[in-house]
């Protein structure tokens, strides 16, 4: 694994790679190099299997950040192409034509992250989600209770109690609380 | 509705388009005709449902809901989890078929729709449709804590948490999910309801249909379906 | 207790006879409590007033068993469940009351006095022949040794309450 | 295509003969003996701790009022609701429950068509599978939200017997957020704490390593945490729903951890005096312990002026006193003294209400008048040799005065409270010191269980090489003329009836002398009321023996108070907790006062 | 001999955007949804063809119904609460997810598990693909017309089951592998019973055999059917028994061996046609070796030790930062779930990684086109495909 991270860091712009395990290990890479180092890593260093693409939301940071993971089965290593993207201006590099697979993980992630690809096949269609015109439901500023508080009906007649409320509200009503 | 943060305040004014194919439009037709279609329109009937009413003599009204007790057939549409408990009940070990209950593939043989388990608001949809195809009397099943109260689901932000908010349900099975054996039972207590003549979930639907219809409007945001389509 | 009492009771022949006279020493009792309540501290006289309303209690119950024609059904129900002595005042000395007793040595003497009592009914209770008479001692030993447990309990939580 | 190929499927025929794998009767076929089927709830077991609605992934608990189950020490009265509209049957709750209440049986049907019938409280709404012994248990101890104690340095017997050295160390930071994790913060150990301390938040504190916001929190309801995390009787920690199958939440290590990880001076700031106008009102406070200065503490953060008087050397009152300092070292209570006294509170030593200054005067000069003397006289056993005997509250005053007492080389104790292990363990000390070996002897009315001091005080005697002879009933001081000799005592065969009263029963025959050059009799304390002149004793109401006073600590002089042990608990946090209630009445009635001046 | 092989050049070339082009208006060609609501689809999704005659020209496949958002759910839940809701993911093989998270778990808190736990895991888990080739087996005779064998697999399916309910006490969601362990040891007499199970299964395969692999119906509906073509496989994700059906041994058992395969013995079966006959006889050769496997796990599992660690309180149970990826071979293939903590008592992101994304999705709308419409649904059915896996 680090030789094959060796190998690339003379020509790519790598961050500091994270050996998660033996055979598992996590690089952050630039934008504009990812094509570059995925075809390389595909056709050179046997990567050849893709084994998601996938986002996380970094809210705080402002930054979605796309994983993309690659499998060289014969050496058993896996590596995971961290690719940051800036929040406000949500938009990927297709890698359908790497592995015509990835068209549907785009077309997932354009849905449920609002992260665009453009040129993917279908990206633009529905697909897990019908008629939805909310916030993308995988951003974290989605509140998934919230949106399900106010779309639907809980039924009703339910309450609880604090045990350490119920017990003050029973048993020391009249203490004074904290000298405050 | 419980305090809800302004930021996560869901905006209900945005509205879907109507897909493509389902626009009225101009069609030429293979021997060169032009002619109009409004595809919601014209591929189906409007009619809302009715009351189905009671016989006039209790002996035969007795007799007919015997008659359905006896004969509950199953329309074969796994809408959730629970639909993976049906084929050990359609298969010898579990044999639900020796108690009258039977599988139809479509809703048109059907008179009892199992909800297994929750709903997304996609499958609602369908399961609304299958629901208005099936002929009466026809009765409902929910399987499960999501068609109760939500279930494990309480806070998706894509399934239902009352099923009875949209169909008219007229059992329910309790479990996570139901055994076979649970859902048997859940069968035998239908029939009893049947038989005393309570299973009257068809005729609360048309009763209450603008209220039901309006339910399901306010989750299924591209409603691209007439009201009632049966 | 003393002799002279002893000596007066042994002398009876009725139950009557018994009952009112262990009235009348009870009522001597009372008295001293009654008397004693000025003299010691505020804080304290809640005991000694608890002291003479008990012994009140006494004289009350053994008036009404002196005019009780069942009261021998009454005496042998009771005796049926005798009170066990501790014995826990042994280790207690005679106090001196003193012009300004405290609680513990209110205690104490009361003590004394209920085990002197105790053990003078019981032993006369021992003496006397089989029938009313016997049972009359015994029930008075008993009673005697039930107030005596009782003021053991006070004497436990005042005195040794705040041993933490 | 070979024949083979049309003809083997027809093999299949040979099934006709086979019996039906059918299940004959399919209504009453009984889930598999572990099968998580619906919840079963043993009532006794139950302590309403909520940990079930807390690890609830579906918010399918409730936790609802129930009849029959009232709210009590260790029980919140509370019982689980449980939605079957939510419920996935995961037994997360079962594996959570703190005591092993919460089970499932192996019953699985439920069907109804009323969708609102599916709630139930499991034990307390009948249900057919109430009783059925079968279903998911958790297989062995609960293992969700650790059960041991995290460990904790102290010195070994033999290293602190030798001197008055503090023994325990203390949890490290480290330790006490290992430690703080396993509180599962249900807030039921609140209601048993007298000064009713937010522990399950600052234990929160802990966790998250804010030691600083902890201390901020710990003072909003005890200005003696220093010392409550040392020597407070953690009553909490007997409710604490973690004690029922493990150990309890060392609650007041946590208390001691976060006082002892912030910074010395640091407290000055974090506890500042609240920005609020003079009143120009006074207070008078009589002792300098933890309900007087408590109090004082209240009044000054509220503006008023706040004297304390304090008839001995030093305030602290029995904490200095009473308190050996191996247990509660002198510069954290004068620390902890000193962060009240920030507030403004003026502390006059030396000033014995009754000899340098009266009530009357007192009530005159000031606002109001509390009283909280504590309980600084020993009571005695007044068996025969009494009067040759000490009284442990005064041996214990002399040792923390630094005035020489005599140490002979076998001592006797009566008593088996806290006092009574304080002063055996701090004669063992001296004797350790002196003669190089302890020979101190412990005798005690009741058997070691139902013992009033706490179970690690006891245990550390021993260890530290005091012999303890419980159910000893003393007889006898035995004498040689003036000199002390030993201690005769007779064997408790019982102490307490059925119903937990005093009803002592000797047995004479066992009889032992224990023999000792000096006898401390340590079996309780009482106030000293003298003080208080017998014109306004005889003015005061009282209460078996004790100030009257009302629920705020109001005597039934209008301007006074009473608080502390001198009118009802025991010990310092029963003492906190009076001192806030009192100065919460003061306060009142300060603010009635300025009202009606304007 | 009759063959179904298409004749692609007839119909319209897919567009760049991946669209074929069709008028539906001129009336050669119809569109028909086959699903959700149809006997012939795997579970609730549906597939939507346009036909031209009884010959598929293009197949779009439509998921989304049994969306629930998990991945979502997830991130507003405590580490120890997402263990309920993991094995929801997937209704017929649940197991994998429970495993697949609680590993992932553990390794970011840094948490040992028992070797007891890990054996009872790896049984776990060969009784879950047991299960689900069982489902594979009737699934795709049932989807041929061969109710019978459908009828036994379902059976043999249900004894398994009832082995797992004495074992974890649930029939379909075990619930069982939590982070740190599992809940319970093996009950009482339980080999023997599982002996039972699978002898009956043993009996029932070898008239199944008959029925499926030496029926000349069945031949001729699957072989040279579907057939996928191994340079496809790493550009379409293609893993598991599809991908050993063209040849290609991948399994994750032996390629990177995960809990304790590195001390089993087992064989990868591969096939070379790639066609629904082969994927077919790949499931039921490693049908057969976990039946094998159950037998060997049993005997080999240490009799006695711990099956759970102690945990720290999960109530506020919080994972430093990190990201990691956990995979298993599943009855349909690689399964993973990768797992990003951020420090807090909740998972940052979680995605599952299921077979089903890529053979459902694009690989299936590859193999479509072209096909007879009533092999559609043996087609689908031989990719093995689970929709509730596919969209969460």
């Amino acid at each position: 694994m680090r030789h094959i991270l060796y190998r690339l860091k003379d020509r790519y712009h790598l961050g500091t790679p994270v050996f998660q395990r033996d055979d598992l290990c996590f690089v952050t890479v630039k934008r504009f190099e990812l094509r570059a180092i995925l075809t390389e890593l595909r056709d050179v260093e046997g990567f050849t299997h893709l084994t998601l693409l996938t986002a996380v939301d970094w809210i705080e940071e402002q930054q979605f950040q796309l994983t993309y993971m690659v499998n060289n089965r014969v050496a058993n290593l896996t590596l995971a192409l961290r690719v940051m993207l800036d929040r406000e201006d949500a938009t990927g590099d297709t890698i359908h034509d790497l592995w015509p697979t990835a068209a549907t993980y785009q077309r997932e992630l354009r849905e449920m992250f609002g992260i665009t690809f453009p040129g993917s096949p279908r990206v633009d269609e529905e697909f897990i989600l019908e008629g939805w015109t909310d916030l993308p439901p995988y951003r974290r500023d989605f509140d998934t209770l919230a949106y399900s508080q106010q779309t639907y009906n809980d039924r009703p007649g339910r309450v609880t109690h604090d045990p350490k409320t119920h017990m003050q509200k029973t048993l020391y009503a009249d203490y004074p609380k904290g000298a405050k | 509705m419980k305090d809800v943060d302004d930021k996560f305040l869901k905006n209900p004014d945005t509205e879907v388009p109507l897909r493509e194919e389902l626009r009225p439009r101009k069609v030429t037709t293979p021997d060169g005709q032009e002619i109009d279609i409004d595809p919601l329109r014209d591929y189906f009937c409007e009619a809302k449902p009715k009351v189905h009413p009671k016989a006039y003599s209790k002996i035969v009204e007795d007799f007919y809901n015997w008659a359905r007790a006896n004969s509950l057939w199953i329309l074969g549409f796994g809408t959730g989890c629970g639909a993976i408990e049906m084929r050990p009940l359609m298969t010898p070990r579990f044999d639900a078929y020796r108690y009258g209950i039977q599988w139809r593939p479509t809703p048109r043989q059907a008179n009892l729709l199992v909800i297994s388990g929750y709903l997304s608001v996609k499958t609602l949809k369908r399961a609304i449709r299958a629901y208005e195809q099936m002929p009466q009397p026809k009765y409902v099943m929910g399987l499960g804590s999501c068609t109760i109260n939500g279930g494990m689901y309480w806070d998706s932000y894509n399934t239902i948490k009352r099923l009875d908010d949209y169909l008219p349900v007229d059992m329910y099975v309790a479990g996570c999910m139901p055994r076979p054996e649970a859902l048997l039972h859940g069968f035998m207590e239908l029939k009893r309801v049947i038989k005393e003549g309570k299973g009257e979930g068809a005729n609360l639907y048309a009763e209450n249909f603008d209220q039901y219809k309006a339910n399901q409007k306010a989750v299924i945001r591209d409603w691209d379906m007439p009201d009632y389509n049966w | 207790m003393s002799e002279a009492n002893k000596e007066k009771l042994s002398g009876l022949t009725t139950v009557k006879e018994i009952m009112d006279t262990a009235t009348s020493f009870e009522v001597v009792a009372r008295d001293f409590y009654k008397a004693l309540a000025p003299k010691v501290s505020k804080n304290i006289r809640w005991l000694v007033d608890e002291l003479a309303e008990e012994e009140q209690g006494h004289v009350d119950l053994f008036t009404k068993l002196a005019n009780d024609p069942k009261v021998s059904d009454v005496m042998a129900e009771k005796i049926q469940r005798p009170v066990a002595d501790g014995k826990f005042s042994d280790c207690v000395q005679v106090p001196d009351l003193g012009e300004n007793p405290d609680d513990q040595t209110v205690l104490q003497y009361a003590l004394l006095r209920e085990t002197a009592a105790m053990d003078q009914y019981t032993e006369l209770a021992d003496t006397a022949p089989e029938g009313p008479l016997k049972e009359a001692f015994t029930f008075l030993a008993n009673e005697e040794a039930e107030h005596k447990e009782e003021l053991e309990k006070i004497y436990y939580e005042v005195v040794h309450s705040g041993g933490v | 295509m070979s024949l083979r190929d049309v003809l083997s499927p027809f093999t299949a025929w040979k099934h006709v003969i086979n019996d039906p794998v059918t299940i004959k009767d399919p209504f009453n076929r009984p889930g598999a003996d572990r099968y998580r089927g619906f919840h079963q709830n043993d009532m006794d077991k139950c302590i309403g701790c909520g940990s079930c609605e807390e690890i609830c992934q579906n918010a399918a608990i409730d936790m609802v009022p129930v009849e029959g189950q009232e709210a009590g020490p260790g029980d919140s009265g509370l019982r689980p609701m449980i939605d079957y509209g939510r419920c996935c049957w995961c037994a997360l709750c079962v594996d959570v429950c703190m005591t092993g209440s919460l089970t499932m049986s192996n019953e699985y049907t439920w069907v109804d068509s009323d969708p609102d019938a599916f709630r139930f409280v499991p034990g307390v709404d009948g249900k057919s599978w109430d009783l059925e012994p079968k279903g998911y248990q958790r297989e062995d101890t609960r293992r969700l939200t650790g059960t041991t104690r995290a460990p904790m340095g102290e010195l070994a017997p033999e290293d602190r017997i030798g001197n008055f050295c503090e023994i325990v160390d203390g949890f490290t930071p480290e330790q006490a957020v290992i430690e703080a994790d396993r509180c599962v913060e249900c807030g039921l150990c609140v209601a048993t704490c007298p000064a009713h301390m937010d522990i399950p938040d600052y234990i929160a504190k802990v966790r998250d390593g804010d030691f600083e916001g902890g201390l901020q929190l710990l003072y909003e309801t005890n200005p003696f945490s220093q010392a409550c995390g040392r020597i407070c009787t953690h009553k909490c920690e007997t409710t604490c729903a973690a004690m029922h199958e493990g150990d309890a939440i060392a609650i007041r290590w946590l208390k001691r951890a976060i006082t002892d990880s912030v910074d010395k001076d640091r407290y000055f700031d974090l506890i500042q005096k609240p920005d609020v106008p003079e009143t120009g009102q006074s207070v008078a406070v009589i002792g300098a312990g933890p309900a007087g200065l408590t109090t004082a503490f209240d009044l000054a953060r509220k503006g008023h002026k706040v004297v304390v008087f304090e008839a001995l050397d030093k305030p602290g009152g029995m904490m200095r006193y009473g308190i050996p300092e191996y247990r509660l070292p002198y510069d954290v209570l004068d620390h902890e003294i000193s962060v009240i006294e920030a507030m403004g509170v003026e502390i006059r030593c030396n000033m014995r209400v009754g000899h340098e200054i009266s009530m009357e005067q007192l009530a005159k000069a000031y606002d109001a008048v509390v009283l909280s003397i504590g309980l600084h006289q020993g009571r005695s056993t007044r068996v025969p040799g009494s009067d040759k005997a000490e009284a442990a509250i005064d041996l214990l005053r002399r040792i923390t005065a630094g005035v020489e007492v005599p140490v002979p080389e076998q001592v006797a104790v009566i008593g088996g409270g806290n006092v009574a292990m304080d002063i055996a363990r701090s004669m063992a000390r001296l004797q350790k010191i002196k003669y190089g070996r302890v020979g101190v002897t412990v005798t005690a009315l009741e058997d070691l269980d139902r013992f009033l001091a706490d179970r690690e005080e006891i245990e550390e005697a021993q260890e530290e090489g005091c012999v303890i002879y419980p159910a000893r009933g003393p007889q006898e001081i035995v004498l040689d003329g003036e000199t002390v000799m030993g201690l005769r005592t007779w064997k408790v065969q019982a102490i307490f009836d059925d119903q937990g009263r005093f009803a002592p029963k000797y047995d004479e025959a066992d009889e032992m002398i224990h023999p000792a050059g000096m006898v401390v009799e340590a079996i309780g304390q009482m106030a000293d009321i003298s003080l208080l002149g017998e014109a306004l004793t005889e003015k005061l109401e009282w209460n078996r023996g004790r100030i009257m006073i009302d629920s705020t600590g109001q005597t039934s002089e209008p301007w006074l108070w009473a608080a502390g042990d001198a009118v009802s608990g025991p010990d310092v946090i029963h003492a906190v907790a009076d001192g806030h209630r009192v100065a919460v009445s003061v306060g009142k009635m300060l603010a009635a006062k300025r009202e009606k001046v304007q | 001999m009759f063959s179904f092989k298409p004749d692609r050049s007839q119909y319209p070339a897919p567009g760049p955007d991946g669209k074929i082009e069709v008028d539906l208006e001129t009336g050669k060609y119809l569109k028909l949804w086959h699903g959700p609501n149809h006997p012939g689809i795997t579970g609730n999704m549906s597939v939507e063809l346009t036909v031209c005659g009884d010959e598929v020209v293009e197949g779009k496949t439509h998921v989304g119904y049994l969306h629930r958002g998990f991945e979502k759910l997830m991130e507003r839940r405590t580490f120890i609460q997402v263990f309920p809701i993991v094995c929801r993911v997937c209704v017929p093989e649940p197991d994998f997810n429970e495993y697949c998270y609680a590993a992932a778990v553990e390794e970011l808190a840094g948490i040992e598990v028992p070797e007891m736990a890990n054996w009872i895991r790896t049984l776990i888990l060969e009784m879950g693909r047991f299960n689900s080739y069982m489902m594979a087996m009737g699934g795709i005779s049932g989807a041929l017309g061969l109710g019978v064998v459908g009828q036994w697999m379902t059976y043999t399916r249900d004894i398994m089951l009832d082995r797992f309910e004495e074992l974890t006490g649930a029939r379909i969601y075990h619930m069982f592998i939590l982070p740190g362990g599992v809940r319970a040891h093996l009950p009482e007499g339980f080999e023997g019973r599982m002996e039972e199970v699978l002898q009956t299964a043993e009996t029932y395969l070898a008239d199944a055999e008959k029925l499926m692999f030496h029926s000349s119906v069945f031949k001729t509906r699957t072989q040279g059917v579907g057939v996928i073509d191994p340079a496809l496989f790493e550009t379409y994700g293609v893993t598991g028994p599809n991908a050993r059906a063209g040849g290609v041994a991948k399994d994750v058992r032996k390629d990177s061996p995960y809990l304790v395969y590195d001390q089993l013995d087992f064989t990868v079966h591969t096939e070379t046609a790639s066609d629904i006959y082969a994927r077919t006889l790949v499931r039921f050769k490693d049908l057969h070796e976990t039946i094998q496997l159950i037998r060997q796990i049993l005997k080999k599992m240490p009799k006695e030790g711990e099956v759970m660690t102690n945990l720290p309180n999960v109530l506020h149970w919080k994972i430093p930062r990190g990201e990691t990826y956990i995979k298993g071979e599943s009855s349909r293939g690689e399964y993973g779930y990768y797992l990003v903590t951020d420090g807090t008592g909740y998972p940052r992101r979680v995605n599952v990684r299921g077979p089903s994304y890529t053979h459902a999705m694009a690989l299936l709308e590859h193999l479509i086109p072209g096909t007879n419409i009533s092999d559609i649904a043996a087609l689908m059915v031989s990719l093995h495909t689970y929709p509730p896996e596919i969209e969460r």
